[in-house]
Parts: C-alpha cells; structure tokens; sequence
C-alpha cells in the first residue's frame, strides 16, 4: 500500500524519556513485537516550517506502518494528513496517532512522513513514537 | 532440567513463511485467500480460505486476515477506475475535466485530490489536461486581447474600456 | 446536551484492521461495553473539504458520546471542535480524542460529528473508533 | 527547562466526569503518582480565541511537565505547538498529547499552556487531562 514509500523516521530509544522494555525491541528504524496480541499504538510528530520550502509544503502526514514477515507489503496502520494554510514563513503543526491494532511476534511498525526535512526532531517532547501491550 | 529444543527461525524455500507456534516453515496461501488455520509442528499444513467481499490479498501470504478494500472518493470528484477484487485493492481515478493533485512528492500518487482542469478560456492550449497534470495554457488566441492573466474577446470590446493592448490586437474590430 | 444530535457515525468492525473482542460488541451505530470499568476511550476522524461546500464550511467537530439506560440524554464524554481557515479547494483535517472514562456494562459509546459529508471514509486507517478496559 | 514557566492548568478532580482512583491523587494542580511505574499520559487543551487578543496570537502550547523530587528543574514529556493561521474573530484550536513514560512515586504531572485566556475550561469534555498505570 502507500504510506510505506514515505520516508521512515529514525528514533532515539534509550537516552532521555526514550526507553524500551517488556522485550519491545528497537532496531533499524523498526519497533519489534515481541508477542502477539493487541497493541496501543501511538506517535507525535511536530512538524515546522522553514521560510524556504514552506511556499510549497501543501500538506503534512504522518504514517504509522507495519512490516510482517507473512506478507510482502508493508500495511498501512494509522494516518493522519493535515493541509497547511499558513502563508506565515514559521509554522508548526503537530500530528498525533494512536490506536489499538492486533500484531503478531516479529511484526515492525515503523512511522513514514510525508517530508523529512519538516519534522522537528530537535526536542524529544515533540516527536514522538511507542506501543503498549493490552 | 533439559534445555529445550530451542526452535530457531530459519529461512524458508519459495512459496513457504515461518510459522512460530509450529516452528516450521509452511506453505504459504496465494493471492485472494487468507491463512484461516495454521500449519502443525505435526504436519498438518496450511488451511487458505479466499477473501471475503470487501478484501484483498495481493501476494502470497500467511496473514490471518485479508486487507479491506479502500473506496473512491465520489465527494471530490474521484471515479472508480477498476473494482476491488479478491487479489487487488480498489483503483482511483478522477472524473473527466479533473485531474490529480499528488498528496505526497512520492512517485505513487496514490493519496490525491481532484482537481479541475483548466480549461484556456480564450487562450491557445500548449498541452492538454492529463491525469496528474493540469493543461498548460498559451498565450491567447486570434481575436482575443490579453487583460491581466485572462484573455478576452474583442467582440466585447468596446471603444472607451479598449486599453493599449485591445487597440493593438483588436483595434479597428471594437464596435 | 448538544453533541448527541450531530449525525451519528457508522463503523466497519470484522474487515481488515477492524475487530471487536472481549466481548466488546458493536452494534446500530454504537460500540456496547460488556463490562462496567474504566475504558481508554479513541478516536480519529479524518475531515476534508470537496471544492463545492468548502467555502461553506467554518468548523469541523467530532464528539464521542455515550448513552446509557440509567439516564435519558446521551453525555458528550469528549469533543474536539477546530475551525478552518481553508480557502483552497481541497483541505484535509484529522481530529484525534482520547481519554478515560469510566463506564457501566451495558453503556453505548457512538462518535457524532458536525457534517458527515466532509468525513474521509475511504481507508480505514484514517478514521478510526475504539475503546479498551484497563 | 522551557515548558515550565508557562501558566499551569487547574483541574476539577471529582465532579461530572472527573474522578481519580488507585491512589492516583489531585492536588496543587497536579497528579500525584503512588506507585513507581510506566504510564500512559495524556491530555487534551481546547484553545479558542476571543476577538480581541486573536490578532495577537501566532500560536498556542500544550506542556505536561513532570516535577520530581530527584531533580530541582522541571521536566518536560510531552509538547505541542501549532501555529495559528486564523483571521477571523472566533477560533477554535485542539490540542492532544499522549505517550507512556516512566515515573517514579511522589512524581508530580501537571499542563502548562501558552496563556491560560486562552483556554476554553467551560465544558468538561472539551479540555482534560489524566493518567493511567501499564
């Protein structure tokens, strides 16, 4: 499907509030599920703009995906898509996702955006990204 | 105590997936049907059970459940361009006179809005309107003056409002 | 009380990513909790303007509602209300809410929204519904 | 740290649909944390915007801050920010935060928003806040 040709972001998972446990594993660019069963899951990403590219930023959204070893196509999860109508030179505009979805061991969930270089990672109170077992 | 028989995921042969609570690898279902019960570590081998209506499986696969299908969006102007099938999602398009408006940069193009086309009053068409591209507009025809960014006929003209360009293009036809 | 008589949301809950478990049942329209508690309490509505009402369109709203047997007027438990300075053509506008509440067995909890004309039922992982026990 | 200084929500803790239970107690506009532990935290500040200051507002904040006895600053976990794109006199902006973090008893969680007059408090299931143990 699409959301996964998006770019993925890449995330902190120990330092600061980051953290991972339960067996809920981090690894290139992928949160790992450890045992099936049913899930939270959740992101934030902040996105601003900088007076250059913003003219042409129409839109912004966020995907949360997961990849599965039983089927070849990542699947799209949770999306949000904001259109932007600031004319302003700095905007920001945070996207939240959270829903519960059923996974099983060995799934990844990853989150794709729709432009990289307008997520504000700089603070990480403001992106965002986790999952909760039931 | 014993240790136990520790039952590594390995990579499986074409055709078959890893199945963890079997330890295994085991046929995998085709396109158009779902994983309905698993493999056995006793040999029992994979049940598929085609889709039901209103979801799809594109690939080989040994999902539990099969996708659902999208919809168009008739609100704004989108049309179905082919039907949801066992084995393939849903296909978008955009009612004629419209085009489409990518959501993403990416090359898919599958999240857009349509748009309508631009439709050159007045004006020479340098290309028509495609399915992702609006038609590109020339400067105006024969018999028409250009005002700002439209292009005007100059049957409609007349002698006190027919500014500089009028005269030039239309001058001795202005009523 | 006001949110109650906004158009009532109707859910897909078998196919694809939809599920009902735990004897969580959905039916008319509503989500009917099997058992009194505290429930985390989602949902996303993702909003979007087509060309012909849009100018009309101020404001979008979205408002999870329950209704229960021991009273007679549904109780708005969570509203998110963000007004539209869209003067394109095309806009899109997701609206997140969650929470929790506490809810007794038997109890409905529906999603209303302003206009149902302008919600993005075409992909399921942008409009969303649920509800888990903790 | 930042978030801090800004104004700090009050909460009504037991009327209507506000209540708190497992020891998890209100006081001096914060929640209390009994038990060490991993939480899912959220919140959701409705801001709108009177006639008068609007012109004035470029954006709006959302902070929930964790102060903690171990360290003399506060720290921030969870923050939105969006920019405000509205010329019209009355406008609605929601905001919603939620992630899981780790706290320690005796923690304290409270809001801090960008200005308190902006917040709509009139209706419970417009802005609130809370908690919940994994």
């Amino acid at each position: 499907t699409t959301g996964s040709h998006l770019p993925i972001l890449q995330w902190e998972d120990k330092r600061g509030l980051a953290f991972t446990k339960n067996n809920l594993s981090y690894s290139s660019n992928a949160l790992v599920i450890p045992v099936s069963g049913d899930y939270y899951v959740y992101a934030q990403v902040t996105f601003r703009g900088p007076s250059d590219t913003s003219s042409k930023t129409s839109s912004v959204t966020a995907v949360i995906t997961k990849v599965t070893d039983s089927y070849p196509e990542p699947t799209q999860l949770l999306t949000s898509t904001k259109t932007l109508s600031e004319e302003r030179n700095n905007w920001f505009q945070p996207i939240y996702l959270g829903a519960v979805v059923s996974l099983e061991i060995g799934d990844k969930l990853m989150v794709n955006v729709s432009d990289i270089k307008l997520v504000d990672y700089t603070k990480e109170h403001k992106t965002f990204f986790g999952a909760f077992l039931l | 105590n014993r240790p136990r028989r520790s039952t590594v995921k390995s990579s499986c042969p074409s055709g078959m997936s890893w199945i963890h609570s079997a330890g295994r690898c085991c046929t995998q279902c085709p396109p158009g049907k779902f994983l309905q019960t698993r493999c056995t570590s006793h040999g029992n081998d994979s049940v598929c059970v085609a889709c039901p209506a209103g979801t799809f499986l594109s690939h080989p696969n040994t999902l539990s459940k099969c996708n659902a299908c999208h919809m168009c969006d008739h609100q704004t102007f989108q049309t179905v361009v082919s039907n949801c099938s066992a084995t393939s999602n849903i296909a978008c398009g955009c009612e004629s006179g419209h085009f489409r408006e990518c959501q993403n940069k990416d090359d898919s193009c599958s999240d857009f809005s349509c748009k309508k086309c631009n439709t050159c009053p007045g004006k020479l068409l340098l290309q028509p309107c495609s399915d992702r591209q609006d038609a590109q507009c020339g400067s105006c025809k024969p018999d028409f003056y250009a005002e700002g960014s439209e292009c005007r006929p100059c049957h409609t003209s007349n002698p006190e409002t027919c500014g500089e360009e009028c005269q030039r293009v239309c001058g001795h036809r202005a009523r």
